[in-house]
């Protein structure tokens, strides 16, 4: 009941929102979050950690193709949940200074994006884990289609064309598992009962992980992403860089590794270089460029590399890294993005060269902003530090190489973040920054609750951990258990 | 090893959390009424929480003497897939005496530093950060774990990046500071790896697991030498030692306290306590060993060269620095950890006095930092001349000064390994010696070289400034009782101290032997002086303007342009390299083969669409011919 | 009824091949033909000369195979061909109307 | 065949309406003849199978199914076409029978039991068609259509019927039970001549349904049509002619694969890859609705070639979809067209602007040609995907996939153009007609989407 | 002799369409298939389907052929058209209708056509048997064929009809 809930309330309250008034669009938006997040937090005191599966509803839906309407939540669905639920109402209050046109739709969008991505996290049947998939891309695609700055018309072609281009071939992978089993059923039960043959499993693997890589995005199919971030609003940003690809890394955990896991322990490997590399490749690029908002997407793909190559580990320490990372992410991407949002409404643009000096006047946003960059550098006690010690910890276990390439992040991430840092907040106040102000209580009021973020789950990432710690155990034991098996064969 | 505690646990606890506790609560306060609290009232609490950590730190030294260690276990910070990190401290023999030495000259730094940043706009901030400094180099020393160390690691470099780069408005100290940063992120991720390896080696991440599973298991030596590797080049990176040294120099632009307190007493030795700390992990690999010695040594020489030829106060004393850093290696890599470890608490005496001098120095001289306008300050500042001077003996190992017992200590140590190391560690000892007097000769001799305004206004400074200095100069000169050798019949207390954590090897040699060593370097140290004299005194050189400097003292003026070189090597060529990656691989190649897709398309679509020619007699053709085509196909199938 | 019996023997003389050869010669030339011609009206002359051959073949097979049903065919095939030249010659009086000619051609601006 | 009989009737009557000049009454008349037919096709189909008279028409699930959604969607046209002949209303009783006469055919299409009523049906669908194309009859382009229809339509049934001919010689009956058991009597040699009837007769189908090769005629025509009349093609023809394939394919030569299966295939994908291809560069909206209609017959075309019992509903499921989003597409064309003469895609830039709701509907029905979840046009795809790779016909699905996604990028261009900013167009007024068939469109365009059994427990 | 007359007949139908086929001038080209449907009809005599003879005469001879030559008349198209295509085009289509032929010949050569023996009394082609035929098996087609016709009518009326505007 919980998890329906949790997927209906956004999407209805965003349907909603198109029938109430215009003027006050934002705060209903806000309303529906916060319950949502109320919803969230209730789900979480009645969760337990060992449980399994919980809060499961299964009914038939399609008799003709033997597809079940079937939700449920463990350990890393609630995660999950819990990182889009925190994060929307903070993006919503983000965006209520800039006052984009026509709220009412803008903000009905973003709530049913959060539906839908709810509904991806908690879906345990792969054609509705597909419609949802699906379903969140729409109203992206709206969101930065028509509130989208420079070439926003092309670049979200690019955006949905190339991201649809993975998902299609996804679904021939959900269609040929679903034939293999009884009654084409697409139940997570079927799948992950399926005995595949070695060799398609490979097959599989590569149509699922075409998908994955694009949305997460894995280098070299990245390039849609920082054009994307760069154009769409920021909130559309925040969503994109925070929770949606966040779909991608949870699909690999929950949809990849149980059900071809001879194909992952045998071509696993090439997906963490490619990760690795693209950890190199982002962070290097990073450091060149001259827009700010660019330059965060860039570093956002670095990031996601390491967790990706994390994952691929397969390991406990992997699994539960990329978990502490997945949540650090979301947070520390949303403030990044903020930060980048507020420069913006000042310069009209986030061409580094035109900022500096602006600590002098605004002590408080240097503060928090400097809080923020160190998170994403993963200075210890903030929250990326744990979660970045497992990942470069599993992938080291797994090859030192690899996992070389993967911590150039560390090095090269100080190296970007710092010198951005530099040029746009210290040095002498130039002319344009003079008329600069301190931010006020609205932004405080989103990036304080991120700072604390930061430091609680920096402080306490065992929060996670724990709470993930039983259903990734699971996974791996599906994992062992085939490979095992399949090696006896 | 470790006894269990009689006394009252939970206030031993307390105290102990307290310890770090009241630097970060002086932080908080800091932070939360930024502005509401006066520069006097700020300046007082920030280095009152540091007293009183140093008063709680002498608490627990005295219940020490009961016990081996206390350990305090907060909460388990985060455990995953067998490796459980605990947010716990441990305070043993060795930890104690860093704590003492932290928070002792922190305090005492803390009170200078309200003199010295007297009128500075941002005094609070500044203390806030000092405060910060504190907590994390006390969590360094005190966490009972390697992660839980590497937590304050990070977090102290923070500190000096913050410190460095405190006056942001000056984009060149900026840029400073990033350079320090960044090369500490550089060790960082070195001492990481080596923890991994560590811990898939020991299955464990606490000093004492670790400690243990090396007397269990087998050791297996190329495993430990790389782990041990890989953790001497995050030491290196911390430590400024080659190659990664050059960051300290530049650091010289934050305020002089903070090159006393964090460049040069306190977290530039991290380094040195953490292998002190692991120092059976090191035993174990030979061969690291070895690799510090020659690196230590050669630091140590190499950056004494360079101080010799420096103008800028505090860039002689940041290079001497790194040159006594150096010989603290060295003095590990001959594995004599305590020696190294002596060696450090008295440098952290007297390189503070030093730095705070030169800051009173700097203070009188309203800013000037280069020693060529300086000159003749004995008259105009006398007390800081004297304890100028007092540090000047000790730093130069001139008996009886503290400096002295310890340098004698590593080189007898390094005569044990051979004589040659012994010469080594002479030279540059005497390098030391030769920078030390020309900057001594050519800033408090001779006749002033300031300008008429400056001299003018050059005065003392005040008690809040003069009081500091002459505790440490009390320091400086009784420090080296702490380990006097048997020779002079001292009982080696600290050695013995220590020996919970560092096992001691008490080898003997002939007291001739050594009278005779002691002999030697003494003469040696007193030649340099004469000769220095002589150069500054009696000649009344001037270090030439830095136009017609020639020859090698060229490039030893220019640092033996290393940061030309790294700036030639690395960074331009992977600034080209990834401006390459993005303008070319990302936007050309990768998404041009994305965009190009699509393009294709298109453009098939304009070439097929001439086929609907709009007649119809054209349609019925392609459809007669359709026919003949599925006719045909199916006919040969 | 016996003249038509002798007929019947006869024409059993001729084997029914000749018919459908004959018959696809008809059919491919009004091909040809609709291939070849611009001018409307033979164009349909050509779709009826198809027409025929295929009645042609439908009335041979179905007196061959003494199958009646064949020849009913030949009837709706000769029903829907009167239908479409009646539209045919309408629509071609119509397109006469407005365009003066009746080259098939003629009506070209639809296209790509 | 009752409800043939009262279409048919119905439309006579209207044309006698027509002569007493009571308009008015017309489309009440037709809409209850059509309510009465679908009235008496559920209600008088006992589940079972029955045959007429001979074995000539065949009632079954099949059929039903067909002739439900033939008889739906043409009412919807009928419903439209009332609005869009206000000014010419001389003819428009006589429009509404061509209309009923054309269904009629299309009902015989998807019933027949033999080869006659095959060609019978076929002509009695088409020929009101290339009436109804060429209706507009000052008007070039709809003269051309009707030619081009025409022309193409009469060379297609001379195949058609060459084919039957060559199967009646061998085979030696029109009844398709017993070509069925001839096919089954001599499975691997059939005569060549009765295997290249088949394939002529395919051949007609294929030209109906306007696949590529066939296809040249239906940008053409849709395009000249009145916008009215290219939906009814669109639509109810497309569903009369799948429905007469897939029952000829079914009926006869369905166990002599080799005869059918890889033609299927080899036209589906090249259907699949020219349509798409092609529709890109169009920048007309009524044309590229038309070659969006000849890439969707190549994801039927798909099904058909992995055929098996299941698939006709999926594909009807799939001709629904697609039929009510083309429909809903036309509409809006000519809503916009009519009142503004706009008639390009970059025409439609700021349509959001002033008139929400057809810019919304616009997006649904484009989502949905797009195969975007959670719309009908999706379930449609995966269903037909599903019945291909059951078949192993992993790389037809491949295919398919790819140019599917040509299909989105044109399918989005036109909705994200009519989203963007500008206001070009004024407000328009959406007449009542148009908003009921709008409003349905949409309500099943989701409904269906969202619960797909609603549908198959309609159709069987 | 029967074979003479077959031959005779054939030859003519084909003369005649080919005839039809390369006149420039229309009215020529209706005459001319005129001839071949005749001769197509001495070809049914011969089928032993007479009434299917008489029928072909009156539809197409009577009526179809007749409605060309009215429009013919009527337009005033006797005019020898001037547009033809080159003779490339005449070539493709001479290939396309060639080839197509030979498809479908080499399909009915490969296969034997059954040929039943006449019956003793063959009243196949008589106007009972396809009366009963008509109006029993077939009677549905029938009836719909006036279906088609309705619509043929309507379609002319619709297309040609003068409408009041422009009177």
């Amino acid at each position: 009941m919980f998890t329906l809930l949790l997927i209906l309330l956004p999407i209805v309250a965003g349907l909603a929102l198109l029938v109430l008034p215009q003027n006050q669009a934002k705060q209903i938006a806000l309303i529906a979050a916060l319950a949502t997040l109320g919803l969230t937090v209730a789900t979480y005191l009645q969760f337990d950690a060992n449980g399994g599966m919980q809060f499961v509803m299964d009914y038939p839906w399609i008799d003709m193709l033997g597809i079940r309407f079937h939700i449920g939540m463990d350990g890393i669905s609630m995660l999950m949940i819990i990182l889009s639920n925190i994060l929307s109402p903070l993006i919503i209050v983000s965006s209520f200074k800039d006052n984009y046109t026509n709220p009412r739709l803008f903000y009905a969008l973003l709530l049913v994006m959060q539906g839908a991505m709810n509904g991806v996290f908690v879906s345990m049947d792969m054609f509705l884990y597909y419609i949802f998939w699906e379903l969140a891309l729409i109203p992206a695609y709206f969101l930065v289609l028509s509130w989208g700055r420079g070439e926003a018309a092309k670049v979200t072609f690019k955006f949905f064309i190339y991201t649809l281009f993975g998902s299609l071939f996804m679904l021939i992978a959900i269609i040929w598992l679903s034939v293999q089993g009884s009654s084409n059923s697409t139940d997570i039960a079927n799948i992950y009962a399926l005995q595949i043959p070695a060799e398609t499993q490979l097959y599989i693997f590569l149509a699922f992980m075409l998908a994955y890589a694009i949305k997460i995005p894995v280098f070299p199919f990245h390039t849609w992403q920082p054009d994307t971030y760069t154009f769409s609003p920021s909130p559309a940003t925040m969503l994109l860089g925070g929770v949606m690809l966040k779909m991608g890394l949870y699909s690999i955990i929950r949809w990849i590794i149980p059900v071809v896991p001879d194909a992952v322990n045998e071509y696993g490997k090439f997906v963490m270089i490619f990760a690795a590399v693209g950890v190199f490749y982002a962070s290097a690029i990073a450091w060149v460029q001259k827009d700010l908002k660019r330059l965060f997407a860039y570093s956002s793909i670095a990031h996601v590399g390491l967790i990706t190559a994390g994952i691929f580990t397969v390991t406990e320490m992997g699994l539960q890294g990329a978990m502490t990372q997945m949540l650090a992410h979301g947070v520390n991407v949303v403030g990044l993005f903020y930060v980048c949002q507020i420069l913006y409404r000042h310069y009209q643009s986030h061409d580094i060269a035109a900022m500096g000096g602006l600590r002098l006047k605004a002590p408080l946003f240097a503060g928090l902003f400097l809080v923020v960059m160190l998170a994403s550098v993963a200075l210890p006690l903030t929250n990326a530090f744990p979660g970045e010690f497992m990942l470069l910890n599993a992938v080291y276990a797994i090859n030192p190489w690899i996992c070389l390439f993967a911590g150039s992040g560390v090095i090269l991430g100080a190296v970007y973040m710092f010198t951005s840092y530099q040029k746009v907040m210290l040095g002498e106040l130039n002319t344009k920054a003079n008329t600069f102000t301190e931010i006020d209580s609205l932004d405080k009021w989103v990036l304080i609750p991120i700072v604390l973020l930061i430091f609680i789950f920096g402080l306490y990432p065992q929060f996670i951990t724990g709470l993930t710690e039983h259903s990734v155990q699971e996974i791996i034991n599906i994992y062992n258990t085939k490979i095992s098996g399949s090696i006896l064969k | 090893m470790v006894k269990p505690i009689n006394v009252n646990q939970n206030i031993l606890t307390i105290i102990t959390t307290l310890i770090p506790a009241l630097p970060l609560f002086g932080f908080f306060i800091h932070i939360f009424m930024k502005n509401k609290i006066s520069e006097k009232a700020a300046g007082f609490h920030a280095s009152a929480w540091i007293v009183l950590s140093f008063i709680l730190s002498l608490v627990l030294f005295f219940q020490l003497n009961t016990t081996d260690a206390i350990n305090i276990q907060l909460f388990d910070w985060f455990s995953v897939g067998g490796l459980t990190i605990p947010f716990a401290f441990q305070i043993d023999h060795l930890s104690i005496i860093m704590m003492m030495v932290i928070t002792g000259v922190g305090s005492l730094i803390h009170i200078y530093s309200i003199g010295y940043m007297h009128g500075d706009e941002g005094f609070n901030r500044f203390f806030s950060y000092l405060n910060l400094f504190v907590f994390f180099m006390l969590t360094l020393v005190m966490a009972n774990n390697y992660v839980l160390m590497f937590v304050g690691w990070e977090g102290v470099g923070l500190c000096s990046y913050l410190l460095i780069g405190f006056w942001f408005k000056n984009q060149e100290y900026n840029k400073a500071a990033n350079k320090a940063f960044i090369m500490n992120r550089i060790g960082d991720l070195a001492l990481l790896f080596g923890l991994f390896l560590l811990f898939q080696y020991a299955g464990t991440l606490t000093f004492n697991g670790v400690n243990e599973s090396l007397v269990k298991v087998v050791p297996d030596p190329q495993m430990l030498t790389i782990i041990t590797i890989l953790l001497f080049i995050g030491a290196c990176g911390k430590s400024a030692q080659l190659p990664l040294y050059t960051w300290l120099p530049d650091a010289m632009a934050g305020p002089t306290p903070v090159s006393a307190l964090i460049h040069a007493a306190t977290m530039v030795t991290a380094g040195i306590y953490m292998i002190v700390r692991s120092n059976i992990l090191f035993t174990l690999a030979p061969f690291t060993l070895e690799i510090i010695m020659i690196v230590g040594i050669v630091t140590a020489i190499f950056a004494g060269s360079i101080a010799l030829k420096q103008n800028d106060i505090k860039k002689i004393l940041a290079y001497s620095t790194v040159s006594q850093l150096g010989l603290m290696f060295f003095a590990i890599g001959v594995g004599a950890y305590e020696a190294a470890f002596f060696h450090l608490v008295t440098h952290a005496f007297f390189k503070a006095l030093l730095f705070l001098g030169a800051g009173s120095v700097i203070h009188g001289m309203s800013g000037e930092q280069d020693i060529r306008k300086m000159g003749g300050l004995e008259k105009n500042m006398k007390i800081t001349h004297w304890v100028f001077g007092f540090g000047v003996l000790a730093i130069m190992a001139v008996p009886p000064f503290s400096g002295f017992f310890s340098k004698d200590n590593i080189l007898v140590a390094a005569y044990h390994m051979s004589p040659l190391l012994w010469g080594l560690g002479l030279i540059a000892g005497l390098f030391t010696v030769a920078y030390m007097m020309r900057l001594y000769y050519v800033v408090f001799r001779g006749e002033g070289r300031m300008s008429a305004e400056v001299k003018s206004h050059i005065h003392e400074s005040p008690k809040v400034i003069t009081t500091p200095l002459i505790i440490l100069t009390v320091l400086a000169i009784f420090g080296g009782l702490l380990n006097v050798p048997h020779l002079f019949g001292g009982g080696k207390m600290m050695m013995h101290y220590l020996s919970p954590v560092v096992p001691m090897d008490e080898e003997h040699m002939p007291a001739a032997t050594e009278w005779m060593l002691m002999a030697i370097a003494s003469m040696a140290i007193v030649l340099t002086v004469v000769a220095m004299r002589v150069k500054y005194m009696e000649k009344k050189q001037v270090p030439e303007a830095d136009a017609n400097i020639k020859g090698f003292a060229k490039v030893l003026n220019h640092k033996y342009y290393v940061d030309e070189l790294y700036n030639a090597v690395i960074v331009k060529p992977l600034n080209i390299f990834s401006n390459f990656l993005y303008k070319i691989i990302d936007v050309q190649v990768i998404d041009g083969i994305v965009n190009g897709t699509g393009k294709f398309s298109t453009y098939c679509s304009t070439q097929l669409k001439n086929l609907q020619t709009g007649a119809v007699s054209f349609y019925l053709f392609a459809m007669a011919l359709g026919m003949v085509g599925i006719l045909l196909l199916i006919i040969l199938m | 009824m016996d003249n038509a019996v002798a007929l019947s023997e006869q024409m059993r003389a001729i084997p029914l091949q000749n018919f459908i050869m004959l018959s696809l010669i008809l059919f491919s030339i009004g091909v040809m033909g609709i291939l070849m011609r611009r001018n409307l009206i033979v164009v349909f002359l050509s779709i009826e000369l198809m027409l025929n051959a295929i009645n042609l073949m439908a009335a041979s097979f179905s007196s061959y195979h003494n199958d009646p049903q064949g020849q009913a065919f030949v009837f709706f095939i000769m029903v829907v061909a009167a239908a479409e030249v009646a539209i045919g010659l309408a629509m071609l009086v119509m397109i006469y109307r407005n365009t003066k000619s009746i080259d098939i051609n003629s009506l070209d601006k639809l296209k790509w | 065949m009752t409800s043939v009989i009262v279409l048919a009737a119905a439309g006579i009557a209207s044309m006698f309406v027509g002569v007493f000049n009571i308009k008015r009454l017309a489309l009440p008349l037709v809409l209850l003849a059509c309510l009465a037919a679908l009235g008496i096709v559920i209600f008088h189909y006992n589940g079972g199978y029955e045959s007429l008279l001979h074995n000539m028409l065949v009632f079954d699930a099949f059929s039903y199914g067909f002739n439900v959604i033939m008889i739906l969607l043409t009412m919807g046209i009928l419903v439209i076409s009332n609005f869009y002949y206000r000014n010419n209303i001389e003819h428009l009783s006589d429009i509404y029978a061509l209309f009923l006469f054309s269904l009629v055919g299309g009902i015989l299409l998807c019933s027949y039991n033999s080869l006659i009523m095959l060609f019978m049906g076929i002509e009695i669908l088409s020929i009101p068609l290339y009436i109804l194309a060429a209706s507009n009859r000052k008007n070039l382009f709809s003269n051309e259509a009707g030619l081009k229809y025409f022309l193409m339509g009469s060379f297609a049934s001379c195949f058609l019927l060459l084919g039957i001919t060559f199967i009646y010689g061998t085979a030696m009956s029109f009844d398709m039970g017993v070509i069925a058991q001839y096919v089954n009597d001599n499975q691997g040699n059939l005569s060549p001549m009765f295997i290249a009837g088949c394939v002529m007769i395919l051949g007609a189908f294929l030209f109906k349904v306007s696949a590529v090769p066939f296809h040249f005629w239906a940008p053409d025509v849709y395009q000249g049509s009145p916008t009215v009349i290219t939906a009814f093609m669109a639509t109810v023809v497309k569903v009369a002619a799948f429905g007469g394939l897939m029952r000829f394919i079914n009926g006869t030569i369905f166990p002599e694969t080799a005869i059918w299966q890889d033609l299927m295939g080899l036209i589906a994908i090249i259907t699949l890859i020219g349509g798409n291809i092609l529709a890109l560069y169009q920048t007309n909206l009524k044309r590229l609705l038309a070659y969006s209609g000849i890439a969707n017959a190549g994801y039927i075309l798909v099904a058909v070639a992995t055929m098996n019992e299941a698939t006709y509903a999926y594909v009807l499921y799939y001709l629904a979809a697609y039929g009510v989003g083309s429909m809903v597409a036309f509409t809006i064309y000519f809503i916009i067209k009519d009142q503004t003469g706009i008639d390009t895609i970059s025409g439609l830039k700021g349509l959001f602007a002033k008139n929400k709701f057809l810019a919304a509907v616009l997006a649904f029905a484009m989502l949905s040609l797009a195969g975007i979840p959670p719309l009908a046009g999706f379930f449609g795809k995966y269903a037909i995907f599903v019945n291909a790779i059951n078949a192993n016909e992993i790389w037809l699905v491949v295919v398919a996939i790819l140019t599917s996604l040509v299909g989105v990028y044109y399918y989005l261009r036109v909705m994200s153009t009519a989203m963007s900013s500008g206001d070009d167009i004024p407000t328009l007024d959406i007449h009542f007609s148009y908003k009921i068939v709008l409003v349905a469109g949409v309500i099943i365009l989701l409904l269906l989407g969202v619960m797909p059994d609603l549908f198959v427990d309609l159709i069987s | 002799m029967s074979q003479i007359f077959f031959y005779a007949l054939s030859a003519v139908a084909i003369a005649c369409s080919l005839l039809m086929l390369f006149q420039r001038n229309a009215m020529y080209s209706v005459l001319y298939l005129l001839v071949c449907f005749f001769s197509v009809a001495g070809l049914y005599i011969m089928l032993n389907a007479q009434f299917l003879a008489i029928v072909h005469i009156i539809v197409y001879a009577g009526a179809i052929m007749v409605l060309f030559l009215y429009v013919l008349m009527f337009l005033n198209l006797n005019t020898p058209s001037i547009f033809t295509k080159s003779n490339m085009l005449r070539l493709a289509a001479i290939l396309t209708g060639g080839s197509l032929f030979l498809l479908l010949f080499a399909a009915f050569y490969q296969t034997e056509l059954v040929q039943l023996p006449a019956p003793t009394v063959d009243t196949t082609g008589s106007v009972q048997t396809l009366g009963k035929v008509l109006f029993n098996e077939f009677l549905i087609p029938f009836e719909l064929s006036s279906v088609l016709f309705l619509s043929a009518m309507v379609g002319v009326i619709i297309m040609n009809k003068k409408d009041k505007s422009n009177g």
